[in-house]
């Protein structure tokens, strides 16, 4: 083919994250030197992001089936049926670094990209949930700021778009100084049968880009291939700060689900990270079919940009579809009704290829299995180390603290005290479906047209993962399922964000792997498959890896909205009970361990998995039968901790009375999976006891909470309790 | 009882609005590069990011062609409620006193607020009480309101509702969450009665009697 | 000042008027200190539009009908 | 230009860096037609920081700082 520009060099190759190896590769492939549009193509389709080169085997091994699935991993993102023939569309995606160089446009352009590969799919978004890591807010200025700016970019967003933040959760550990990490989750619904796929289909279909106009955003890498004509004066002209534009998102989410209700698409794409290369070639894949560009065609943002750059940038609020020539001038008419901009940049060949022309002349020319398939996959060398790499954490409780100290101390460190002041800067009751707001209960609810519902749940504990990745992990699943049992919801499916450092580091290959195979062995337990999720890796700082980071993201159904379960003690006089626990919990890697400076543990206590989920389900079935008042699962802090959350929650003290214990602290603050902390009339209690374990140990009532163990009375007034639990405050001035 | 419900780019409550209005009446949305009322007995003017808040929040929005229609609705009488950026629209086009400013806080911030009613006099009170309390979330960055002579508008009974006590959620002058024009035709609120219909998603049905005022003042 | 294409550029400056609260100032007069810097006082913040038009007589207008809110902001036109 | 207190009145004038997305500007210019102001092009919004100073020599450093961010804000000092 002819050549534009001189030849990029091996080297150019390497600058842009090509192994030597790859690039010998891609020659192969040609049967040629790629030119420099085609090496920009390959440099990003071959990149870890796309190409999922050090996770694909492993992700091979995660159950992907199950009697809901409409749609498994493969699509924009996973879907399944949740009856009166509707689906549920749901993704969490990373925008980690991004949001490390400039936290308020990268969280917000997250949420932009995980709602647009939502509407791809032709499902309406109905949800975000976000999943936030920063470093110890108390000592790190810059954390601060971190989270600060991010949850500011996360409300901007989604609040301007009109879809609702109903749930999340925030961590905070030093390994996160360096990297934080900002992963958002959305969820849409559609009516199955008119949910589209990506794949391009019809010989001379015309492919039309619609949205924003394309500039210089995200160019970072790649510019290095401009180097031969720019000189240094021009390098600001390379920003690579993406800003997100809510308003025009909000344009290009009704223009996109107005033109699949007309039923004026074959297929639609997202343009996500890497832009234009991946979403045309995905579509050309996917659709066993070729496509031609023509970037002249491409409306720009800025002039003078070369087809590279237009092949590469990653402009936020665009979406490419395919239509039949027919019904190219309604499409556009669409478009213009929503004041979106709509072009025709090109058309589906059978020439297998993507060809990229500026105007008539070809740029590129790369066989669609190259660029898609044909990236090389690499198997990690896994080796575990001698014990969790990670300095203990500053000890901020003295080791003779009291309970009473203690309780407190919990309540009020970053980790477990209220995230009120983050998720009243989220708009949770946009599109009138939420049953259940952040603390109402442990799971958020949407009502579906039908009167039922779904509960949607993400977690994600790093800590644990990081002392023990696969019973961690393993963890991180059983507390999203305990969340949905607390609101009567089954689950349906998994989406996971898999946070991790360098996979080519061994140690780190090894917490990956454990990981998955964790995430793996969970869901086959509870019957639940993994329809989607994402991948991010090389998530380091000068200190080294962040916690091994899986984030679970659960989506249920339950069949009475109007019976969703909430977590606050209710009713004065009602018993309370501890329910599912048939073994102490331990201290090991607990929050109380944290407060005190403990270093983490190697390993983790094992769990039973076919009892969890009898557990599980038998909570599950007492919340839907609506007898008991309050359902919450004891997560970190432990089973005192727990009860203080449901009389804050519930504006009510309770009264416990625990009789003797041979290890009290483990017993108060100790943490293990399958607890659960239910109130109620005497007999729901007995009911539920037929099938779980279970403590009958207090009363709800008064306004404090006492406690009875061993003899000893300890008594908080709940005005005490919850001046600890709004600390987070401080961080949002 | 025709409702109309204005739908601009970047309305985001439009169909919760219209959702709403349909418990007390018909509701249909209006499109804003429209010029037809579609013969509407009352129009919502919805919360939301009409272009984005950019600029100033309603600023471009009150110069779409429908608003020309309200506009003219509202002069003759007809009742218009502005809820949230609807309140800010109707600010902007002068059809309400005052304008509404950045939170004292500088954040977007969605709570319950109790709200408290004092006039009844209104095309969208008067299934209240005066004094009554409503309990309706709000949720915006922009809702602290000003006027310039706030005596006036207070002896003038344009004040309509009131944060109570504590509740201000965002520095509003004299603690104002609501008001209307001098005909007691165009009312303008931040919080979202809209969101208040319904027990099982609103925790609480407050909002409704706002939107049954209207059928009543048509009744 | 001249605009590319022989129009002219302008400069539109949008200040919240006296006596009006301005939080954003407040944040900022409060920020610096902590950062170090002193005798910082009487910090306001406003917006910048900067525009090319053809026919400059009609920036007053524009600026009363849609860049400023004369309620609340005061403009002033650099040209 | 002098401030009461005989310190400096400094304004900052905060800019969208070329090349970076500005969705205020974009949407004002699309709206102004509309309002029947043709010919008006190039719309940039950006932000106005006025401060009195007593050492102006502060200034360039507040901005990198706090008033603007640099990574997708340029500044310009007007004394
Ligand atoms: N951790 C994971 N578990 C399961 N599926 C995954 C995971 N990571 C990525 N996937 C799937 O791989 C496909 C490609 O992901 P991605 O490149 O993020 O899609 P997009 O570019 O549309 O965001 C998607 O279907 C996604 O669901
Ligand atoms: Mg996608």
């Amino acid at each position: 083919m002819p050549d534009t520009a001189t030849l990029p060099t091996i080297d150019d190759a390497v600058a842009l994250g090509l192994t030597r190896d790859e690039y010998a590769l891609i020659v192969d492939k040609l049967g040629r030197a790629p030119n420099q549009v085609e090496l920009a193509m390959f440099s990003l389709l071959w990149s870890e992001h796309c190409a999922y080169k050090h996770s694909k085997l492993l992700l091979k091994t995660l159950p992907t089936e199950g009697r809901h699935v409409v749609m498994g991993p493969g699509e924009n993102a996973g879907a399944v049926a949740v009856g009166d023939g509707l689906a549920v569309a749901f993704k969490v995606e990373s925008h980690n670094h991004p949001s490390a160089v400039e936290p308020f446009q990268g969280a917000a352009t997250g949420v932009g990209g995980i709602l647009r590969d939502i509407f791809a799919l032709g499902a309406r978004p109905i949800a975000v949930l976000d999943s936030l890591r920063f470093g110890e807010p108390e000592a790190s200025e810059r954390s601060r700021y971190l989270l600060d700016h991010a949850v500011a970019g996360i409300g901007h967003y989604g609040n301007s778009i009109g879809v609702p933040t109903i749930g999340g959760e925030v961590y905070f550990e030093g390994p996160y100084e360096q990297n934080c990490l900002v992963n958002a989750m959305a969820l849409g619904l559609a009516a199955t049968d008119r949910m589209v796929r990506s794949a391009a289909a019809g010989v001379g279909n015309v492919v039309v880009l619609f949205g924003a106009s394309t500039g210089r955003d995200g160019i970072g890498g790649a510019s290095v291939l401009a180097s031969a004509e720019l000189g240094e004066a021009d390098a600001d002209k390379r920003p690579s700060v993406q800003v997100g534009d809510p308003f025009a998102g909000k344009k290009l989410m009704e223009c996109s689900l107005d033109l699949l209700d007309r039923g004026l698409l074959v297929a639609l794409q997202d343009l996500g990270a890497a832009g234009l290369t991946s979403s045309a070639s995905e579509m050309a894949s996917k659709g066993g079919v070729g496509i031609d560009l023509d970037v002249a065609r491409v409306p720009l943002r800025e002039a003078g940009m070369e087809p590279f750059e237009i092949m590469v940038s990653e402009s936020q609020e665009r979406m490419l579809c395919v239509c039949e020539p027919a019904r190219l001038d309604d499409v556009l008419a669409v478009c213009a009704r929503w004041e979106v901009h709509g072009t025709a940049i090109g058309e589906v060949t059978d020439t297998g290829s993507m060809r990229i022309f500026d105007g008539d002349e070809l740029v590129a020319d790369v066989p669609v299995p190259a660029l898609v398939d044909d990236c090389p996959v690499y198997t990690l060398a896994p080796e575990p180390p001698e014990a969790p790499p990670y300095p203990a954490p500053v000890r901020v409780l003295a080791a003779d603290a009291s309970v009473q100290d203690a309780l407190l101390a919990l309540l009020a460190s970053p980790n477990l005290a209220s995230r009120r002041p983050l998720f009243e800067q989220y708009d949770w009751i946009v599109q009138s479906r939420t049953v259940r707001r952040p603390e109402e209960a442990d799971a958020a609810v949407l009502a579906l047209p039908d009167g039922s519902a779904l509960g949607v749940a993400i977690d994600g504990n790093g800590r644990r993962v990081a002392a023990d990745p696969y019973r961690g992990t393993i963890a991180a699943v059983l507390e999203c399922a305990a969340n949905l049992a607390c609101v009567g919801a089954e689950p349906l499916g998994v989406t996971n964000n898999l946070n991790f450092g360098n996979p080519e580091k061994a140690h780190v290959a090894w917490q990956l792997a454990e990981s998955v195979r964790g995430l793996g062995d969970a869901c086959r337990a509870l019957g639940v498959p993994v329809t989607g999720g994402n991948v991010s890796l090389y998530n380091e700082g000068g200190a080294g890896p962040i916690y091994p980071t899986p984030v679970i993201g659960m989506v249920g159904h339950l069949p009475d909205a109007n019976r969703a379960g909430r977590l606050g003690f209710a009713r004065e006089g009602d018993a309370i009970a501890l329910a599912g626990w048939d073994a102490a919990p331990s201290l090991a890697a607990s929050e109380l361990s944290k407060l005190h400076g403990e270093p983490l543990p190697d390993g983790l206590p094992e769990v039973d998995l076919a009892r969890e989920r009898a557990v599980l389900e038998a909570i599950r079935d007492a919340v839907r039968a609506g007898e008991l008042r309050s359902c919450h699962d004891i997560a970190e802090g432990g089973f005192l901790v727990a009860v203080a959350e449901c009389c804050l929650a519930g504006g009510l003290g309770a009264t416990l009375d625990l009789g003797p214990s041979d290890d009290p602290w483990a017993h108060l603050f100790g943490e293990r999976p399958g607890g659960f902390i239910v109130s109620g009339p005497r007999a729901a209690l007995d009911a539920l006891a037929t099938r779980v374990p279970l403590d009958v140990f207090g009363t709800v009532g008064g306004d404090a909470l006492e406690l009875r163990i061993a003899g000893a009375t300890t008594r908080w007034p709940l005005g005490g309790l919850g001046d600890a639990h709004r600390r987070l405050a401080r961080y949002f001035p | 009882m025709k409702f109309g419900v204005v739908r601009f780019p970047g309305s985001c409550d439009d169909v919760d609005a219209q959702l709403a209005a349909s418990r007390v009446g018909e509701a249909v949305l209006l499109w804003h590069a429209d010029r037809d009322l579609q013969g509407a007995d009352a129009i919502i003017v919805p919360g939301g990011f009409s272009y984005g808040d950019y600029l100033r929040a309603g600023a471009i929005a009150r110069f779409a062609p429908i608003m020309e229609e309200v506009i003219a609705f509202a002069r003759d009488g007809g009742p218009v409620l502005g809820i949230c950026n609807g309140f800010q629209v109707l600010c902007e086009a002068g059809l309400l006193p005052g304008a509404l400013l950045p939170n004292d806080h500088l954040r977007f911030r969605c709570r319950q607020v109790t709200v408290e009613v004092l006039n009844t006099d209104t095309a969208f009170t008067r299934a209240c009480e005066v004094g009554e309390r409503l309990s309706i979330p709000c949720k915006h960055t922009t809702g602290r309101y000003y006027a310039p002579d706030p005596d006036a508008l207070e002896a003038g009974g344009q004040v309509v509702l009131r944060y109570a006590p504590g509740e201000n959620p965002n520095g509003s002058l004299r603690d104002i969450a609501g008001v209307c024009n001098e005909g007691r035709n165009v009312v303008g609120l931040m919080p979202h009665p809209e969101h208040a219909v319904d027990e099982r998603v609103g925790g609480s049905a407050d909002g409704l009697k706002l939107f049954a005022s209207a059928a009543v003042a048509l009744a | 000042m001249a605009a590319e294409d022989g129009g002219l550029r302008a400069r539109v400056l949008i200040r919240p008027k006296a006596g009006i609260l301005d939080p954003q100032g407040i944040a900022v007069e409060r920020a610096l200190p902590a950062l170090g810097f002193k005798g910082v006082s009487n910090v306001h913040v406003g917006r910048l539009v900067e525009l090319d038009v053809e026919d400059a007589s009609q920036l007053d207008e524009m600026c009363r009908r849609l860049l400023a809110n004369p309620l609340i902001e005061d403009y002033e036109i650099v040209k």
